[in-house]
């Protein structure tokens, strides 16, 4: 083999990155699609190939399914609130970093402390924090002048809104970050150029800086909303789901039924729907911002 | 010490063909310079050539040697960069003995070398310094060192100068073109500035698109262009062009280019040979004669808009009816903007080209 | 008074990027802010236009002290080197924006765009968006841009430093044509000393923050102050050798070593303004004639070392002891190198230049 | 009002801004520490305690004292008393350690080695560009339970191996676009260089390019470090009683049996040190990190 041409050497480098991807990528994948159609249900048939073959019954199921479909409206909740609290406190907060002053390093890195947090662990943060004892209602005891006891974690919708509250804590920093990279990147000379022309600092930034921020601000977004619909440590270790059913996102809907009720054909004929509806959001939304450019 | 040969190159990026059918000698121990604006496949013709880029069709002989299957590294030519591609957190040494390194040669053999290499280039005292700290010409001229310690048969050289300031540029041309001569070597040296490769090359080639349009030596560019792109190309300030066409009048052919018409009857046979009625008159700004009053010979009058002083001449940007004209005036010609004055063309230095194939008839 | 700059001065901590400028603009006029990067002509401009506070000094506009005064009341046009178009943005929203901020009714802003575009001759492009467009075209939006809103000064970044050779001699003559149609105040940025010689009526040359000299580009190339302007101005730039003053038999000779030059002509001029007998002889390249025998006794033998041709012009670089000095000739000069060439310089073109202080004496 | 006082204002707001960001972001995790420092009296109070008025490192302790299961029903006070420090206890660290190292390290190798090869020679022999970035948008949970299916068949399940290989897999594309971007930041004339002075294209590689990207691999090894160790749900589904990492004893300890806040607290100080640590190391890459390259900071 010659190794200096360059095909063999890129396939030979390659190679590695291949094996890894189509072991735990195509392969399982195939074997969710067979599995998709089969009841198997691995207490009493220990091997997939000792499974029956049903036809598209898990496909017409999942979508009566009311628990599946309040899942995916959660998430989408959580998803639209948690972005855009985050886009939001994250332009505030980039605004404030734009120029340069004294201790700015300092501030930036305890800024964005939250987000190297193990989101499991902010789960388990949160839980404390939201307690009916917890400081988060003493916080409110001492505004309202009165002792409050809200139930955070036992009332179904505050539960939700913890949730929001927990990813908002935890990934503001990085919607920030991107932002303000975004931000310091911009070229100064337009903005020069608009201040000369007249424009105030508010016209500046309405006119010049946000149209040319467009970019990065979809690209902070569509990472985020990624990220957010892959939501499932913290809230497993938060809420656990509850109460009742009223944080279970999807991963977690998924979670339940494929682990705890072990029904793998039909968990498998759920996360196949998921990932092909997430799969035609990737391609046709999320990756065109992001691709590189090869 | 070989000279190059390339017979009938062609190479596509995509759907563009960037050097389409290209066939050029370079001889040995030339300074053969490649001239073109950016774009015109210089880079991509030194690549070819080097080997690192394979071409669609066609052939490469470095001497009698067909290298097209042949890897890069045993071609035996050496390349600078545009950007010299020197490894910024290692010493000059170690910039210059890399290519050594890699040919296993032994240590002292490989100190004397680059150090003799150093002493020809006078970097020596800059040895034991890292790339980072080494100015933009010194840096040239350890990018040139890692080229000379193999002693390569070719130096391949792409626009190594642009990024120097004015003052270096000029130096750094004198320096490349003394070090050219002294080793006696073959070298390909790629350029968009026509200033550059007049004064440096033995002989150029003018390329557009791909496409050599002329391939001689710097006067025969300057004094007898090809076609009209070579005559654009070459010469600063550039040549005039006006188009025209030819009518006959009183058995005399006069060429009208709207401001004025100019008699060519004495070209009249090469005219009718060579192209129709439609042409383009050329003049350098050089052999455009300015004064203050009408003179015998006078063509036409015109307003002076821009005046650049050129030390001693100044160069006169001058307009008629919709035309600039560029004319060089001598020493102590006055004029401002808005002055009227009038021109008069030596009608033994004027080019004339077809318009419709841009190709030269005179 | 267009501008007037009194004892402008600017500090980064320990830096001191312009000290002490003082200068004045007629208005009307066309003056070149010139000198190498790092100079300080940035900052100078940076601090007209209101992006930057000046340490001390004052700035007057039009006899307005701007000091206080932010950006945008400044009635200032800036033209950024990179252009800075709004590239989202079509042609029309762009040559629109000021005057939308302006509360302008829409046919006004609709009547002043249209006017522009036809001057600028971008009428055509107006409905496309800015990002897709040639260099020169966004130059003209960036122009055009900012004069919509009939600043009272216009300011260029190096407006043309972007554009390729032919462009930028193109848009040299249309600034030039432009500024003076509109009887515009204009204060032009650049480094090229070419760019800045042709097209202002006024220069100040600035180095290391301070101003060297300030006056016509005939008066600067002619009767440079200094040592720097001496050598900024003019390309190829001007020879400078080391020599000392030597009187003998009542003469005054300037003793190179390799030669003597009798200036007793100049003894008393030199004398006063000299600082001791250490001078610098400078001579321009094109004040330099080249003979093939002596002639008279300011001859001087020297050794052809390169010749550089440039079309028109050849520049010869000849080796006297162990300086090179550059010629030039007219083009087509052929030598051998290390052939004998006798050189003579043109007595009344030559400079003498005090060593220590780098002053111009003569 | 001149320039310089309304300067001062703007700045006095911007810090008073920051002070309260800075709050809300430190709170948290001072909480956390707060009570991984707290008795057991003052974990859960009405008021609840901001300051522990002892504190105290037998939290620490009893996590690191004899396994879980022998302490149910006891608090941390007398547990110290009783069972001293046991090296079974250390499991969980080692575990994240040994799957997060290995993992990075695996990944880092496939992954700068197809970087390298789409940053030079294009689509040609690397892998499929888009089908990584996709792997990686995924729901952790989707792309596990297909992977719990063939592991159960493939006897993988609750292995090192297993979850090494399900982590490297899940990080590699991250790897991929992140050294991508370093790499492209390399001229290509470097190789090329390197060709022409004699290298193979492996030497181009391995001499003349890999020195000048060291920090670049140390940067992306430290934050798939990070990601690897803050894994929940991989080992939640793959692991269990084999394969026990940090925040999969965290969820222990929250399940069922009473909550332990302060223990809890105590191991979640740990798991948060070394991501903490590493991140302010390479805050600067962080932007570029999490998104693929595609910002750069």
């Amino acid at each position: 083999m010659d190794f200096n041409n360059p095909k063999t050497f890129s396939r030979l480098f390659g190679l590695p990155m291949n094996a890894l991807l189509y072991f735990l990528g195509v392969f399982p994948i195939v074997l969710l699609i067979y599995v998709s159609f089969t009841d198997w249900y691995p207490i009493g048939q220990q091997y997939f190939w000792d499974s029956h073959f049903i036809g598209a019954r898990n496909f017409i199921d999942f979508l009566r399914d009311p628990l599946f479909g309040m899942s995916v409206l959660r998430t989408v909740i959580v998803v639209v609130v948690a972005i855009t609290l985050e886009f939001v406190f994250g332009l505030i907060l980039a605004l404030l970093f734009v120029d340069r002053f004294p201790g700015k390093a300092i501030f930036v890195s305890i800024a964005v402390l939250p987000m190297m947090s193990v989101p499991a662990v902010t789960g388990y943060i949160f839980r404390m924090l939201f307690l009916y004892a917890g400081p988060v209602n003493d916080v409110l005891s001492a505004i309202a002048g009165t002792r409050v006891s809200v139930g955070w974690l036992t009332t179904g919708w505050l539960a939700l809104v913890s949730v929001i509250l927990m990813d908002v804590w935890q990934w503001t920093p990085l919607m920030f970050l991107i932002l303000l990279s975004g931000l310091l990147a911009l070229p100064q000379d337009p903005i020069n150029a608009a201040y000369i022309l007249g424009a105030s600092k508010w016209q500046t930034f309405r006119h010049v800086m946000l149209p040319m921020m467009k970019t990065v601000m979809l690209i902070a977004v569509v990472i985020r909303t990624m990220e957010a619909i892959k939501l499932f440590d913290g809230v497993f270790l938060m809420t656990h789901g509850g109460p009742g059913y009223s944080t279970q996102t999807v991963s977690l809907y998924l979670y339940e039924i494929g682990f705890k009720y072990v029904r793998f054909g039909y968990t498998a004929a759920m996360a196949i729907t998921v990932l092909l509806v997430l799969a035609l959001f990737t391609r046709y939304v999320a990756i065109r911002p992001l691709r590189p450019k090869v | 010490m070989v000279k190059v040969t390339l017979q009938g190159l062609t190479k596509t990026f995509g759907e563009k063909p960037v050097i389409s059918d290209l066939s050029l000698q370079v001889n040995d121990k030339e300074f053969f310079c490649i001239l073109g604006y950016p774009g015109a496949g210089k880079t991509t013709l030194l690549r070819l050539i080097a080997g690192l880029e394979k071409q669609d069709k066609g052939d490469v002989y470095l001497g009698d040697r067909l290298v097209n299957d042949v890897h890069p590294g045993d071609r035996d030519v050496a390349m600078i960069f545009q950007n010299l591609a020197l490894y910024p957190n290692r010493t000059v040494f170690d910039n210059m003995a890399f290519p050594l390194k890699v040919r296993k040669m032994g240590r002292t053999d490989l100190k004397n070398r680059v150090q003799e290499v150093a002493k020809t280039l006078k970097i020596e005292h800059l040895l034991d310094r890292t790339i980072v700290n080494l100015s933009g010409g010194e840096r040239q001229r350890v990018a040139i060192g890692r080229a000379l310690v193999r002693r390569p048969q070719v130096f391949l050289v792409d626009e190594p100068l642009s990024n120097l300031d004015a003052l270096l540029r000029l130096e750094m041309r004198a320096e490349l073109k003394r070090l050219q001569r002294e080793l006696g070597q073959t070298f390909i040296y790629a350029t968009p500035d026509q200033l550059e490769a007049m004064s440096m090359g033995d002989r150029i080639v003018a390329l557009k698109e791909g496409q050599p349009q002329q391939v001689d030596v710097p006067e025969a560019l300057y004094n007898s262009p090809r076609n009209r792109f070579v005559a654009s190309l070459v010469g600063s300030p550039a040549m005039n062009f006006m188009e025209g066409s030819c009518k006959q009048a009183d058995r005399r052919m006069m060429l009208d280019v709207g401001p004025f018409k100019i008699d060519i009857t004495r070209f009249q046979e090469t005219v009718e040979r060579a192209a129709g009625s439609e042409l383009i008159l050329g003049i350098r700004p050089e052999h455009v004669r300015v004064s203050r009053g009408r003179g015998r010979n006078s063509t036409c009058e015109v307003v002076v808009y821009v005046v650049e002083p050129l030390g001693g001449e100044m160069i006169l940007h001058l307009g008629v009816d919709a035309q600039l004209i560029k004319a060089l005036a001598p020493p102590g010609f006055e004029a401002k903007y808005g002055d009227r004055i009038w021109i008069e063309f030596d009608p033994d230095k004027i080019y004339l080209f077809d318009k419709k194939t841009q190709e030269a008839i005179l | 008074m267009g501008l007037r700059i009194e004892n402008l001065r600017r500090e980064f901590g320990e830096l001191v990027a312009v000290k002490d400028l003082n200068l004045t603009v007629e208005t009307g006029e066309f003056v070149s802010l010139l000198g190498p990067s790092g100079c300080g002509k940035s900052t100078t401009l940076n601090m007209i236009a209101g992006l930057l506070h000046p340490t001390s000094g004052r700035i007057f506009i039009d006899d307005v002290l701007v000091n206080e005064l932010s950006p945008r009341d400044r009635r200032v046009g800036l033209v950024f080197q990179n252009y800075a178009v709004f590239n989202y943005m079509t042609v029309y929203d762009n040559l629109a924006f000021g005057l939308k901020l302006r509360k302008t009714p829409k046919n006004e802003i609709d009547k002043q765009v249209k006017e522009v575009a036809d001057f600028l001759r971008i009428a055509d492009v107006l409905k496309k968006r800015a990002g897709g467009l040639r260099l020169d075209q966004l130059q003209r939006i960036a122009i055009g841009r900012s004069m919509v809103v009939k600043p009272s000064l216009f300011l260029l970044d190096e407006p043309l430093s972007n554009l390729d050779p032919a462009l930028r001699a193109v848009m040299r003559v249309e600034l030039k044509k432009m500024q003076k149609e509109l009887k515009q105040t204009v204060m032009y940025v650049t480094h090229d000393q070419l760019e800045a010689m042709t097209m202002c009526e006024r220069v100040a040359v600035m180095n290391k923050g301070e101003l060297q000299q300030y006056d016509t580009p005939t008066v600067i190339y002619h009767h440079p102050k200094n040592r720097f302007v001496a050598n900024f101005i003019g390309s190829p730039s001007m020879n400078f050798l080391d020599c000392s003053l030597v009187e003998k038999d009542g003469k005054a000779l300037l003793d190179a070593g390799a030669f003597t030059l009798d200036i007793t002509h100049l003894h008393e001029i030199v004398r006063a303004q000299a600082t001791g007998t250490e001078l610098v002889m400078g001579v321009r390249p094109e004040d330099i004639e080249i003979m093939n025998q002596p002639s008279g006794a300011d001859s001087v033998p020297t050794s052809v070392y390169l010749v550089e041709q440039l079309g028109a012009k050849s520049l010869v670089s000849m080796s006297l002891g162990n300086t090179i000095i550059k010629a030039l000739t007219p083009g087509g000069f052929r030598a051998d190198v290390g052939e004998t060439k006798w050189i003579r310089y043109q007595r009344d073109k030559i400079h003498i230049i005090d060593k220590k202080t780098g002053k111009v004496a003569v | 009002m001149n320039r310089r006082a309304i300067g001062i204002l703007r700045n006095l707001f911007r810090y008073v801004a920051l002070v309260f960001v800075s709050l809300l972001a430190l709170f948290p995790i001072y909480w956390m520490f707060s009570t991984s420092i707290k008795l057991a009296n003052e974990w859960v109070a009405t008021p609840s305690v901001w300051f522990p008025s002892k504190p105290v490192l037998l939290n620490y302790q009893f996590i690191f004292s004899m396994s879980y299961e022998y302490l149910i029903g006891r608090v941390p006070e007398e547990a110290a008393a009783f069972y001293p420090f046991s090296w079974a206890s250390m499991k969980p660290i080692f575990d994240s350690l040994i799957l997060s190292t290995s993992s990075t390290l695996i990944a880092l190798f496939a992954g700068t080695l197809s970087a390298y090869v789409l940053s030079r020679y294009g689509r040609k022999g690397a892998p499929p560009p888009t089908f990584p970035l996709m792997y990686r948008m995924f729901p952790p949970v989707m792309v596990i339970i297909p992977v719990v299916i063939m592991y159960a068949t493939l006897r993988l399940t609750d292995t090192y191996l297993g979850i090494i290989i399900l982590y490297s897999t899940l990080t590699v594309p991250l790897v991929l676009w992140l050294m991508k971007s370093f790499f492209d930041e390399i001229p290509r004339e470097i190789d090329e260089a390197a060709i022409l002075d004699g290298c193979s294209l492996f030497g181009a590689f391995y001499r003349g390019v890999l020195p000048l990207i060291k920090a670049g691999l140390a940067v992306t090894g430290l934050f798939i470090f990070m990601l690897d160790w803050s894994d929940f749900m991989g080992v939640l589904l793959l692991g269990g009683r084999n394969v026990v990492t940090i925040p999969l004893k965290l969820a222990e300890y929250t399940s069922g049996h009473g909550e332990l806040y302060g223990p809890m607290a105590a191991m979640g100080v740990i798991a948060v040190i070394p991501p903490l640590i590493f991140g302010i190391l390479i805050q600067k890459y962080l932007v570029r990190g999490f998104t693929f390259g595609a910002v750069k900071a």
